[in-house]
């Protein structure tokens, strides 16, 4: 049953994927992939997935949509057609795909519970979560404690993103900004250690 | 008590005092706390080393929770030099940032820089101490995210599409990465580089294995920047901050070569699999191409910034060429220019700072005379040079020495000439710098911008240096740590 | 644009209930599925609409940036300082156990209190992160 | 019924394939900055659907502890792929926040476009 269901997701995010390689209207494209974020969070549901199913749709569907939509407010929607032939990217995906394929060609078999990737450290972490720690989702266990180390560098990861955009596009404290403005003004910062945007509005004054 | 805990403190410390200098919002106060935060780790490094060269290998389970249950960070001597050579550089450089950031930046960035500058350190230094195949991935977005952001933050509105573009080919090469770690974990059932290590051999579904060879090698590549895989390299070197620039040259490549090796020694290398793909032939190919086409490149660089980083993707020729030879010279080899590289590296980066700093530019045709000016830097200068050619007497020597002595070992003669004919054409690039530094007479313009830069820079600039002479002329530490190193690797080589 | 009046009184009817929401999934992740991660989405989602549908400056004036630019360490700051707590009691980074000493707690609540103290770092850093990078956005279509 | 399942199954693995490829392909190919990081976030997206379809046990459920229940899929591919979401879309803002930034100083976010502008080496 969970094959069948699959399939009919997949060839849904098949098709999907295909419309985004086509289309130029950025608008669109970025709904697209909302929506093959959507697809793709239903089928970590089948697949028993249920923390990231959630995820996936709240962060995949939900923020990077909103993300990517206020960016298109400030940019151009369309994009302009390539000049160059894509032999290059055509050459790298065939040989990833191959790779891909090669590698999985034989593998566990798919569900089965003595696979070494669910016999061996996973079914630990199913035994152990209640006498350590009467913790019914072992999901939340794995998460925060036997591997909250791991979960401890996401967060740095969050917070890197964070200050880093910040960082990037914090219209500066206004003391700073106009010290600055002041001094690149009166001449006090010599023309070398100038970043291009000043350099260029003082041109534009000293060419008026 | 205490020292038990080094393994996690070495990351922890400066990751703590990330969030403190994001807290207050306050230039000088921030490089305070990363400047404390970051001299304790050269002394943490130094006491793990020791404790790992009289004891043997250090295994700290991160929770409590035994490997390969939990996440296990797992010392021994070859990370331990990798995390003395991360914490030693980005100590160094500390003095140097104040004077470089204030100038290069506008005010209200400086202690947010310093935020990043911290989390690329822990990041470098989480990747080199892990033991487990996932947690090397989180640490590397963390480092990698901190670096796009400080190379964002240079002068010119390049650096911006340079941040974008090693953003976007550093993803690539994390997920291929985790495509990879995603094979072994599906046929091993887990993530723990030792546990792999030993189930792999019996594993079966040789397909797998060995595609996720490829993945993690083109991944790690990527970071690497190993020929042709390294495009976005000169760019980034280039129109990142001063500091900045040193730092990644000096340190950031140099992890992803130790992850590398890793995988390849300590878990392939238990496996007769890895004789299946003629990795070694192929990274052997690209080493030398990579020591000869960086090198050429750099002969015709204008921009002395760029030039460097092209001689950068030449000299990690080098470090891969000795992973290509898998033997334990040939990686002792790699490892000594791990660590000389980065002196040299950060020492000739740290100098094109100061350049920047004085003249405001780097390019060779604007640098005309100013070694008459700037005499102790560029004198640097010049030290750092003869040691990225290969002197006796500097460190560049003692690098290859070990790898023609490793090639001569395989009774590979003709590598070793090859070597020497590189080192050949680095004495074109550097050339070009020296003689537009000191054989033009400086400009009007030139004798006015103010001589040598000021002590903060300075002092620096002449301990990486004087580390290019002194292990150079005394090498028993380094190399001697770089043995000891090699054969930690080759521990669970298949004889 | 009176479409508009009804979507504002939704959404502000709304965020009450979204705040809530996440607070459920943040309670109930030990039990169910759900957890810091997505509560703190949820949380950011919240105020992110409001500052949709609103304008830039009424999300600030119920999360000031100043506010925002403390939250986002602040997570990191209890998530890396339960972890410090471990190394007063000679155990090993983030071992929950030695929060046993400090409270009375057996092994397996002093457990189940980490995970939720971490949990709640989780949610503050990822929440206010949301919120951080949408008014990092949205300040940069101002002008 | 077991060969069908094995041909379906198959069917799965090469449309995951297939999914990852046309991902990497986009971020290859395009030069509009937002579209290469739409192809980049499905490209990784996709790269999870490796971990969580190794995690599954037939039969079983999702992994929290119920009386009753005895088979349950694996929680460590789960929890391993949380985190690279959240690693993902902190990418992806970092990525988003420089092409607003590039957008400002070079008026456009096409490739083909900027990098006559960049052609003297400075």
């Amino acid at each position: 049953m969970e094959f069948a269901v699959n399939s009919v997701l997949l060839t849904m995010m098949a098709v999907i994927s295909i419309a985004i390689i086509r289309m130029q209207n950025l608008f669109g494209v970025v709904i697209l992939a909302g929506i093959y974020s959507f697809l793709m969070a239903s089928v970590f549901m089948v697949l028993d997935a249920v923390d990231v199913g959630m995820t996936e749709a709240s962060v995949g569907a939900g923020i990077s949509t909103v993300l990517f939509l206020s960016v298109l407010g400030l940019v151009k929607v369309r994009e302009s057609k390539s000049i160059h032939t894509p032999l290059l990217p055509l050459f790298v995906a065939i040989v990833t795909g191959g790779v891909l394929i090669y590698g999985t060609w034989t593998l566990p078999e798919f569900g089965s519970a003595l696979s070494p990737a669910n016999a061996h450290v996973g079914a630990l972490y199913l035994e152990r979560s209640m006498p350590d720690m009467k913790v019914p989702n072992v999901v939340t266990s794995v998460l925060a404690s036997y591997r909250g180390f791991d979960t401890f560098g996401e967060v740095v990861v969050v917070f890197t993103a964070g200050v880093a955009v910040l960082l990037l596009l914090r219209r500066g404290s206004g003391r700073a900004k106009a010290m600055r403005r002041n001094m690149v003004a009166r001449g006090l910062i010599p023309d070398n250690q100038l970043t291009d945007e000043e350099r260029a509005q003082k041109e534009a004054k000293d060419a008026s | 008590m205490i020292f038990e805990q080094l393994p996690a403190l070495i990351v922890a410390v400066p990751l703590l005092a990330s969030v403190f200098t994001t807290m207050f919002q306050r230039g000088h106060v921030a490089w305070w706390i990363t400047t404390l935060s970051i001299f304790s780790l050269p002394v943490m490094a130094w006491l793990m080393t020791v404790e790992v060269l009289t004891n043997g290998t250090i295994s700290y389970a991160m929770g409590g929770w035994e490997p390969p249950i939990g996440i296990e960070y797992r010392i021994d001597a070859a990370n331990a030099l990798v995390i003395l050579i991360v914490s030693a550089v980005a100590a160094v450089i500390m003095p140097y940032a104040r004077a470089s950031v204030t100038a290069e930046m506008a005010s209200d960035q400086h202690a947010w820089f310093y935020t990043m500058y911290l989390l690329c350190v822990s990041g470098l230094i989480g990747i080199a101490a892990t033991g487990d195949a996932f947690n090397a991935f989180v640490f590397l977005e963390i480092s990698s995210l901190s670096t796009y952001t400080m190379i964002a933050l240079g002068q010119s509105r390049r650096s911006l599409l340079a941040a974008y573009q090693y953003l976007i080919v550093g993803t690539i090469g994390a997920t291929f990465y985790v495509i990879g770690v995603g094979l072994l974990y599906i046929v091993t059932g887990t993530l723990n580089f030792n546990d792999m290590a030993q189930r792999l051999p019996e594993a079966g579904y040789e397909n797998a294995i060995l595609a996720a060879l490829a993945f993690i090698t083109v991944g790690l590549g990527l970071k690497i920047a190993l020929f042709p895989l390294h495009v976005w390299l000169p760019n980034a070197y280039a129109k990142a901050p001063s500091v900045a620039t040193a730092l990644l040259a000096a340190t950031a490549t140099k992890v992803a070569i130790y992850l590398l090796m890793r995988v390849f020694f300590s878990i392939y290398g238990t496996s007769i699999i890895f004789e299946q793909l003629p990795v070694l032939e192929l990274m052997l190919i690209l080493s030398i191409t990579a020591m000869f086409a960086g090198s050429i490149v750099a002969v015709f660089e204008n921009n002395a910034k760029r030039l460097m980083a092209y001689s950068s993707v030449a000299q990690v020729g080098y470090m891969t060429l000795g992973i290509a030879m898998a033997s334990v010279l040939g990686l002792s080899g790699s490892l000594i220019h791990l660590a000389n590289h980065a002196f040299m590296k950060g020492a000739a980066f740290l100098v094109l700072g100061a350049v920047a700093y004085r003249l405001g530019s780097v390019k060779i045709s604007d640098m005309g005379g100013i070694g008459r000016v700037m005499p102790i830097s560029m004198g640097c200068f010049v030290i750092a040079g003869l040691s990225l050619i290969g002197v006796p007497g500097t460190v560049g020597f003692i690098s290859k020495y070990y790898l023609v002595l490793a090639t001569f070992e395989k009774g590979w003669w003709w590598l070793a000439f090859l070597i020497v004919l590189s080192s050949l054409i680095a004495v074109l690039y550097v050339g070009r710098v020296v003689e537009a530094a000191w054989f033009k007479t400086p400009s009007v313009e030139m004798r006015q911008i103010g001589g040598d830069p000021p002590m903060v820079m300075l002092v620096p600039i002449l301990l990486l240096t004087l580390g290019c002479v002194v292990f150079g002329i005394d090498a028993s530490l380094t190399s001697g740590l770089a043995e000891t190193a090699a054969q930690s690797l080759f521990a669970g080589w298949r004889q | 644009m009176r479409l508009d009046v009804v979507l504002r009184v939704v959404s502000k009817l709304l965020l009450p209930f979204m705040l809530m929401f996440a607070a459920y999934v943040q309670l109930h992740g030990e039990y169910g599925p759900g957890g810091g991660f997505q509560a703190g989405v949820i949380a950011g989602a919240g105020i992110i609409l409001y500052g949709i549908m609103f304008g830039l400056p009424a999300a600030q004036s119920i999360m000031p940036p100043k506010l925002v630019e403390f939250l986002v360490p602040l997570g990191v700051l209890i998530f890396a300082g339960t972890g410090v707590i471990s190394f007063f009691y000679a155990m090993n980074f983030l071992d929950y156990s030695a929060l046993g000493p400090v409270t009375g707690l057996s092994e397996q609540y002093a457990q189940i209190l980490g995970i939720i103290v971490v949990e709640i770092g989780v949610l503050v850093t990822v929440a206010s992160t949301m919120v951080a990078i949408f008014y990092g956005f949205a300040g940069r279509g101002q002008d | 019924m077991d060969l069908l399942e094995g041909i379906i199954q198959r069917y799965n693995d090469w449309i995951t394939i297939f999914l990852m490829v046309s991902g990497l392909y986009i971020v290859v190919a395009r030069g509009n900055m937002i579209k290469k990081l739409v192809g980049l976030s499905l490209f990784q997206t996709s790269v999870f659907l490796l971990y969580i379809s190794a995690g599954k046990v037939i039969g079983g459920t999702a992994p929290i502890l119920a009386d009753g229940i005895t088979a349950y899929s694996n929680p460590l591919p789960h929890v391993l792929i949380l985190t690279a979401i959240v690693v993902g879309v902190a990418t992806l803002a970092l990525g988003l926040a420089l092409v607003v930034r590039i957008n400002e100083v070079y008026g456009t976010i096409e490739e083909e476009e900027i990098f006559p502008l960049e052609d003297d080496d400075a």
